[in-house]
């Protein structure tokens, strides 16, 4: 079988310089060829294996070698937050933005779908600050620290009485009916905490937990949801039956009370705490995903791909994953808030690791001063809120605009 | 947009009913709001229907039919859909400017829809009988039991075996056929004066399609209902109409009675669609798309594929009506019809061969005989 | 190497059975039989068509052909090899030789991939990995196909249906195929657009020397483009043959009464041949012996029993209803009181009990439309004692008597295809009675 | 459909059953209060340590192989015995009978509340879809599904509390209560009641669930649990309507001569309530029981969620594990009526073979 193949390249003269029309294909000389990857798949693959190897070490000389945390030059000693914080940025820069970038029509056209929605922009505006500031933010300011005498300070356009405030005023005492007041300043923008501590710093390191939080807990719980759901709804049957089954029982245990008891009796830092939100959040994600996939598996295009003589991994890749993803950025969308919310729930109840400087612990410092220092409960909730807000508006604008059957209106 | 008024042609063409057409269209337009221009779904379409005659609008997807069927008791979903202008009147009233309440009662109680597909068409969580009992109560006052004796009835008379219990069957348990009988059943329940059939048979298939086109035919001359009958199908209209318009783009390309349609299509559309049928030698089919509906060129619709398109065609409005030949009621929209031009450029041009469509310029001069 | 005098594909004994399962451990308690036994020969450069209503399981004998869905039984040789036998590299080479168009064309796309790479999708999964090379390739195709290489970067829904089963037309070409298999290429177009399509479809045959082996519900796009073809009803062909044999001389009662069902754009013929009643058996308990008795408009009474046609259906109508218990005899009576009128208008409460016993009868002689009286005497006689054991409420009594006397040959036995002409063959009991004839015919000479 | 229920019933029983061994196995990983403070108690008495420790694990069986106590713990959970809570000085059981009814105090109101006036809206807003109305729901449905409830709450009490002065800030678990301790309705209690403490009045003022001061202590934790729930109710609402907006029965339907109003009360909300309500005992379960843990926190209400709270500030470890378990039984009750509800209810799903 195939010489046929070969002939009718012959009989085509077969000197051409390149066959550009099907039927002069030598599918036994492609047959022969091995698998060429491109140059962007290279890189990123060297990507992850340098980063495969920095755990490893990290690894190695913590627990193998016992020598504690392993220094890398330049960066120093790496926190397991950090490495998963990096992984996942890399993550979506290769998934996120690089794709954007080598498709500049579908770009502008997701950006034109995505632009009629105006408080999806002002979202995605703050988000991206909130961001930056948060990745940024804490490789260049100096640590909140509790400052004795500088307790209570108002933001710089508010007051408060002096005795309710610390020992000294950074903006000075004014006297107003006869109660000295201690005025804001611009040392502390937003005041302080019943510490002393800075609360625009302590934001600003907020900021980087809850970002921390949302996207890594996210991007771990998706994955895991996305492997699950596809791989129930493509192969179906015993495979479909035994991850279901798991799924059902995780979800018996909602994530909160997990980790409660997690945290209860195996103590409670931020690594854990993402861990847990990672690994077993994803239940109701992968519900939706697999019921989603389920749907696109009988469409006649994963036919057609069987037809070419696609393997299941190509199909599922290439095929089931883009047509999901619907469903996975709704599941993203849904999953970034509520676990940046839980994160903030449980510091709020003081159950989360008391050195992170987490918004909801703020939310708690300023929770017994609220009738008279109401800023330290009220700013970081705001944050809170409009980030959570934010993440919302961008989830659902994000669904409209990504979807390219959703152009055409009317009949 | 199109000024002129369709109806004023067809006025010239003396009809010889002195009676009220039972509904009577004239120059309806049906628009779709989008982000940017409207979609002109229906774009001045006007006709007649009489109580006992069965009409057939015919056209492929896009024409409009449907739009145009539905726009008679305002069932498209609104907004973004609106009438802009043009005239429904049935039994002689006026019912564009009706209320929702007013309508509401025309609905089901003087015009009655079957639609295309019928595994959707039924509410899933309702038994059948409470379905047809629904459409009962809400035009008449009748007690729960005589709307069940009316139901076992009217399900008999749509042939539905051991109806009275199937009634409480949900319509899950129905095949496709069967629920399309259920549906003519609520569509008959208040007794029309017309019945809208969508494509009624499109989703079944041939012998299914066959029992209901009897059904239909049965039942039409058994209550001297008028049928508006939409279908892109001329194999069925052949079967089942009196009278036909053809329809492209939002526009009548041709209308009249089915046996002049048929012998002597007149417009280049209607003879091109004939021609695609198998069996008729033309194979190769109507080259090109449909225009945008939301910014049609100006003249004739077809004008684009049509063979026989000159610059006459381009230019204005869809040409008016004219009559074709002697037969009374046959008219097009071409302007080779126009009083004053050969029309025997249109109507002698055989098909062409298979499989080589020559380009239009070419085909300009054909006409031999 | 093939051989050249095997045919393209021979298909013998195809089954695909789909599996029912209940309970809490999942056991089978039953089988869809969609496909259930078929043999083909495709020869090389012919076109094939497979008729059949919905649910005949045209399409699942198609997808069981090419191992889009591994068949339950049966075997199907390509050139001469055991596809079922294939490992998955030679699996893969199968694919580039079999390619499918299908039915719908919105659908049969990836939304998210544009048709550039939709196109390519075959080229890259065969291993071409010079991206030039595969776009121009692709260009080329889609020029060929009527659209231009600048269709690439557009997505789907940036087509009409007729343009995307172009699209479609062109990655099934794309890596060459040797038989093309078309899952109801037309039936979601409108006609102007089908008859460009068929028309492509056979401007390739004959430039590339294809062999399309195409399924319809269509009776008119069948016989327009193929050269042979198989009527197919509840998983089995009932008749094969040459087109233009088998559609001016059809030999199955269910060919016949397909083509008659198909409306004539002559509105001088009217009236289409209704002569199917009731829908498609289920396929997962099919009728025993010949699986369209159930339907049959000319189903063979047994030997002495002499009633017309129409009369015969209606009283194996009523036996079927006996047989599944399925006369309803309170609906009947709540029926018969309301069209009788006076008689027993004064009824509180309509039962079988308060009524005349020859009332009743006669009523559930109208409600399946058996006539009052048989002409045949012995057939009558039937009927009666099987009315009269039903007014009794003994319906195993009224089933005995059916079954004894109205058993018909196309009940019992499964007719096999057989020849009855050049190149037709169809699988009806009918035939038999001709062949019985010529083999007296030959035994006399 | 008898053979899903069965098995739905064991697998909720199989659940069950991992996560009591999940539960008993984390918590035989914490250090025993009991044995702590028999260590103490040692050293402060100067005994030996490792005797006193040794007496104490025997005394409470803690010296036992493994699987033992773990059968031990499955029987006792299911004989209603859930161990002795230090804190409260009582058995656990009894520490839940006290606590639970303040959670539901609010918790049901709110969860009637949301779901009537979230189907509400999320109906309105579907059959009005791309309309001024609609964009509205929405927008207030992001709101209330972003903000964060125990700061919503801490923001109103300073409002409504501190400020305005309209609700109590700090919340009195005896009003709902007789002068006796047991639950009441409504009665009137003079200044001896136990709610009056240090405050002086004569005559004698209402207590019990439905007296006004008990019903003003309960609007600001039932509204900021209904603020959340609501938003999910409604955007669910809405979706699960809109599938059915555009359907051709809506169609037939109107073609009837259906009214408007008929047509989104049978023709959309019928078949849409079920798949709906299925969602709804699954998310607004999980939602409140979620919720309710801060806001009892916030408020300061001595409900199951602050029990829990304190034990696990207080390691009192019996009730730590019985106040989580609780929340998840319901859960699973909640997921298994849940899934028979939607066979029960909808006629076109057979549930034959699954």
């Amino acid at each position: 079988m195939g010489e046929d193949t070969d002939t009718r390249t012959k009989a085509d003269g077969g000197t051409a310089p390149r066959d550009v029309t099907f039927e002069q294909v030598d599918w036994d000389e492609i047959d022969a060829d091995g698998v060429a990857r491109s140059r962007k798949r290279v890189a990123w693959l060297a990507v992850v294996s340098l980063w495969t190897i920095g755990v490893a070490y990290d690894l190695y000389s913590r627990f193998v070698a016992e020598t504690g945390q392993a220094a890398f030059p330049v960066l120093g000693s790496v926190s397991p937050v950090d490495w998963l914080w990096s992984f996942t940025l890399l993550v979506l820069l290769y998934y996120g933005v690089v794709p954007l970038y080598e498709n500049p029509r579908m770009t502008r056209y997701y950006w034109k779908e995505f632009k009629k929605n105006k408080a999806a922009v002002v979202s995605a505006l703050y988000l991206i600050v909130v961001f930056a500031i948060g990745v940024i933010g804490p490789r260049v300011l100096p640590e909140p620290e509790p400052t004795p005498g500088l307790e209570n300070q108002p933001p710089v356009w508010g007051s408060i009485e002096a005795y309710s405030a610390g020992t000294s005023c950074a903006g000075g005492t004014t006297t107003v009916d006869g109660v000295t007041m201690c005025q804001g300043s611009w040392q502390h923008p937003f005041g302080t905490t019943s510490s002393g501590e800075d609360i625009l710093l302590s934001s600003i390191y907020g900021m980087e937990v809850s970002m921390q939080v949302g996207l890594i807990a996210t991007l771990m719980s998706i994955s895991v949801a996305a492997a699950v759901g596809l791989t129930a709804a493509y192969y179906g049957g015993l495979v479909d039956e035994v991850l279901m089954r798991y799924v059902d029982i995780q979800m018996t245990f909602p994530t909160f009370f997990l980790f409660l008891l997690l945290a209860y009796t195996i103590g409670s830092s931020l690594f854990v705490l993402i861990l847990i939100f990672g690994l077993f959040g994803w239940g109701s994600s992968a519900r939706i995903m697999r019921s989603e996939a389920l749907q696109r598996r009988e469409e006649p295009y994963m036919k057609a791909a069987k037809n070419a003589g696609a393997s299941s991994l190509w199909t599922i890749r290439r095929h089931l994953l883009p047509n999901i993803s619907n469903s996975l950025i709704t599941a993203a969308t849904l999953t970034i808030p509520s676990i940046i919310l839980a994160e903030a729930a449980i510091a709020f109840l003081g159950l989360g690791d008391p050195t992170v400087p987490s918004w909801g612990r703020l939310i708690s410092d300023g929770r017994d001063q609220l009738r008279t220092a109401w800023w330290i409960s009220t700013i970081p909730g705001g944050f809170l809120f409009f980030t959570i807000l934010a993440f919302n508006f961008l989830g659902d604008a994000l669904r409209d605009a990504l979807d390219p059957r959703h152009g055409g209106s009317g009949e | 947009m199109s000024t002129r008024d369709d109806t004023t042609d067809v006025r010239d063409v003396p009809t010889e009913r002195d009676d009220q057409p039972l509904l009577k269209i004239s120059n309806l337009h049906t628009y779709f709001r989008t982000d940017s221009e409207d979609v002109r779904a229906v774009d001045g379409v006007s006709l007649t229907v009489d109580p006992g005659e069965t009409v057939a609008i015919v056209g492929e997807s896009g024409s409009g039919k449907t739009v145009a069927s539905e726009a008679i008791t305002r069932l498209f979903k609104s907004p973004p859909g609106y009438i802009p202008e043009g005239s429904i009147e049935i039994n002689g009233r006026e019912i564009t400017d009706l209320s929702d309440e007013e309508l509401r009662r025309v609905r089901g109680g003087e015009v009655s829809h079957v639609f295309q597909n019928p595994q959707g068409a039924l509410n899933p969580v309702y038994t059948i009988g409470w379905q047809i009992r629904e459409a009962l109560q809400l035009h008449a006052d009748v007690s729960k039991s005589e709307a069940r004796e009316r139901a076992v009835e009217l399900l008999t008379q749509v042939g539905i075996p051991e109806a009275s219990s199937r009634l409480d069957d949900y319509p899950h348990e129905f095949s496709g056929g069967m629920k399309q009988r259920v549906l003519i059943a609520i569509a008959l329940a208040c007794e029309p004066d017309l019945l809208i059939a969508d494509e009624p048979t499109t989703a079944l298939d041939v012998t299914i399609q066959a029992q209901i086109l009897e059904l239909l035919a049965e039942l039409q001359e058994q209550r001297d209902m008028g049928m508006l009958f939409i279908t892109h199908d001329l194999g069925v209209v052949a079967e089942i109409a009196d009278r036909v318009a053809v329809m492209y783009a939002g526009k009548i390309m041709e209308k009249g009675s089915v046996e002049d349609v048929f012998e002597t299509p007149a417009h280049p559309y209607t003879r091109a669609l004939l021609d695609c049928l198998p069996g008729r030698g033309g194979i190769g089919g109507i080259p090109g798309e449909l225009p945008d509906p939301r910014s049609p060129p100006p003249g004739c619709r077809f004008a684009d594929r049509c063979r026989h398109a000159i610059d006459a065609c381009r230019t204005g409005d869809q040409p008016g009506m004219h009559r074709v030949g002697d037969a009374p009621d046959h008219t097009t929209s071409c302007v080779h019809f126009e009083p004053g031009r050969d029309s025997s450029t249109v109507l002698d041009a055989g098909s062409e061969p298979a499989g080589s469509p020559s380009p239009p310029d070419d085909l300009e001069r054909g006409g031999r005989r | 190497m093939s051989r050249s005098d095997e045919p393209l594909l021979r298909v013998d004994g195809l089954k695909k059975h789909y599996p029912i399962t209940e309970g809490i451990l999942n056991t089978e308690v039953g089988r869809a039989r969609a496909v259930d036994g078929i043999s083909l020969e495709l020869e090389r450069g012919e076109t094939f068509g497979i008729v059949g209503e919905s649910g005949c399981g045209k399409s699942t004998a198609a997808a069981s052909m090419v191992r889009l869905e591994e068949p339950t039984d049966g075997e199907i040789r390509f050139e001469g090899e055991n596809v079922l036998e294939y490992d998955a590299a030679e699996l893969r080479r199968f694919r580039r030789e079999v390619q499918l168009i299908f039915q719908d064309p919105d659908s049969s796309f990836d939304p998210r991939m544009s048709v550039g790479d939709a196109v390519a999708e075959p080229l890259v999964v065969q291993g071409m990995s010079d991206r030039e090379r595969r776009r121009e390739i692709v260009a080329d195709l889609l020029e060929r196909v009527g659209l231009s290489a600048a269709d690439m970067k557009r997505y789907p829904h940036e087509f009409s249906g007729g343009q995307k089963q172009r699209i479609g037309l062109a990655r099934a070409l794309t890596v060459n195929p040797k038989l093309l298999v078309a899952d109801e290429p037309v039936s979601a177009l409108d006609v102007s657009v089908q008859a460009e399509i068929l028309r492509l479809i056979d401007e390739f045959q004959r430039e590339l020397g294809l062999t399309v082996l195409i399924i319809s519900h269509d009776l008119g796009v069948v016989r327009q483009v193929c050269d042979r073809v198989a009527v197919m009803y509840l998983g089995e062909f009932v008749e094969v043959g040459p087109t233009e044999e088998l559609f001016s001389n059809p030999q199955h009662p269910y060919t016949r009464a397909l083509l008659s069902a198909i409306p004539t754009p002559d509105p001088t013929d009217r009236g289409l041949g209704v002569e199917l009643t009731g829908d498609v058996p289920d396929p997962s308990d099919p009728p025993s012996g010949c699986k369209f008795h159930t339907r049959c408009p000319e189903v063979i009474p047994p030997s002495g029993i002499d009633l017309s046609q129409e009369t015969w259906r209606s009283v194996l109508t009523f036996r079927k209803q006996v047989e599944r218990e399925s006369i309803d005899v309170e609906s009947i009576v709540e029926m018969g009181v309301l069209e009788s009128g006076d008689k027993y208008g004064n009824l509180e409460e309509p039962s079988p009990d308060a009524i005349d016993d020859a009332d009743l009868k006669r009523w559930i002689r109208s409600e399946y439309d058996v006539p009052d009286r048989l002409d045949d005497p012995r057939a009558e006689a039937t009927v009666d004692d099987a009315l009269d054991a039903i007014v009794d409420g003994d319906h195993d009594r009224a089933k005995a008597h059916l079954a004894e006397e109205f058993t018909t040959v196309c009940e019992r036995e499964k007719p096999e295809l057989e020849a009855c002409g050049t190149e037709q063959e169809a699988a009806c009991h009918l035939l038999d009675d001709v062949h019985v004839e010529l083999d007296e015919l030959r035994l006399t000479e | 459909m008898k053979w899903y229920v069965i098995r739905r019933v064991l697998w909720a029983a199989f659940a069950s059953f991992i996560i009591l061994t999940i539960t008993f196995v984390l918590m035989d990983q914490v250090p025993n209060q009991q044995l702590m403070q028999a260590e103490f108690q040692a050293a402060v008495n100067d005994v030996d340590v490792e005797t006193a420790v040794q007496a104490e694990k025997e005394r409470l069986g803690l010296d036992r192989p493994f699987h033992e106590r773990y059968l031990d713990f499955m029987t006792n959970v299911f004989q209603g015995d859930w161990g002795w809570s230090y804190e409260y000085d009582q058995p656990v059981v009894d520490v839940v009978r006290e606590t639970v009814p303040y959670s539901l105090l609010y918790g049901v109101p709110a969860i009637v509340l949301s779901t009537v006036i979230g189907t509400a809206i999320g109906l309105y807003s579907a059959v009005n879809q791309y309309t001024k109305k609609d964009y509205a729901a929405t927008f207030a449905a992001f709101f209330g599904i972003s903000i964060p409830n125990f700061w919503f709450g801490i923001v109103l009490l300073v409002v409504f509390g501190s400020w305005l002065g309209w609700v109590p800030i700090g919340w009195n678990a005896d009003i709902p209560l007789a002068a006796d301790g047991s639950w009441t309705l409504l009665e009137t209690a003079g200044s001896d009641h136990p709610a009056f403490f240090r405050q002086d009045f004569e005559g004698e003022r209402y207590v019990g669930i439905l007296s006004p001061a008990n019903l003003k202590q309960l609007i600001l934790p039932t509204f900021v649990l209904m603020t959340g729930a609501i938003a999910s109710v409604m955007r669910y609402a809405r979706a699960e309507a809109l599938e059915y907006v555009d359907a051709d029965f809506v169609k037939t339907a109107k073609s009837k001569g259906v009214s408007n109003r008929a047509i989104v009360t049978k023709h959309i909300f019928r078949p849409a309530s079920i798949p709906l309500m299925t969602i709804l005992v699954g998310r607004i379960l999980g939602l409140v029981l979620f919720g309710s843990y801060l806001i009892e926190v916030v408020f300061g209400i001595p409900g199951i969620g602050l029990a829990s709270f304190q034990a696990i500030i207080r390691q009192d470890t019996d009730l730590v594990a019985i106040t989580i378990l609780l929340p998840t039984f319901v859960a699973i009750v909640g997921n298994l009526i849940e899934d028979i509800m939607y066979a029960v209810l909808d006629p076109r799903i057979d549930y034959g073979d699954r």
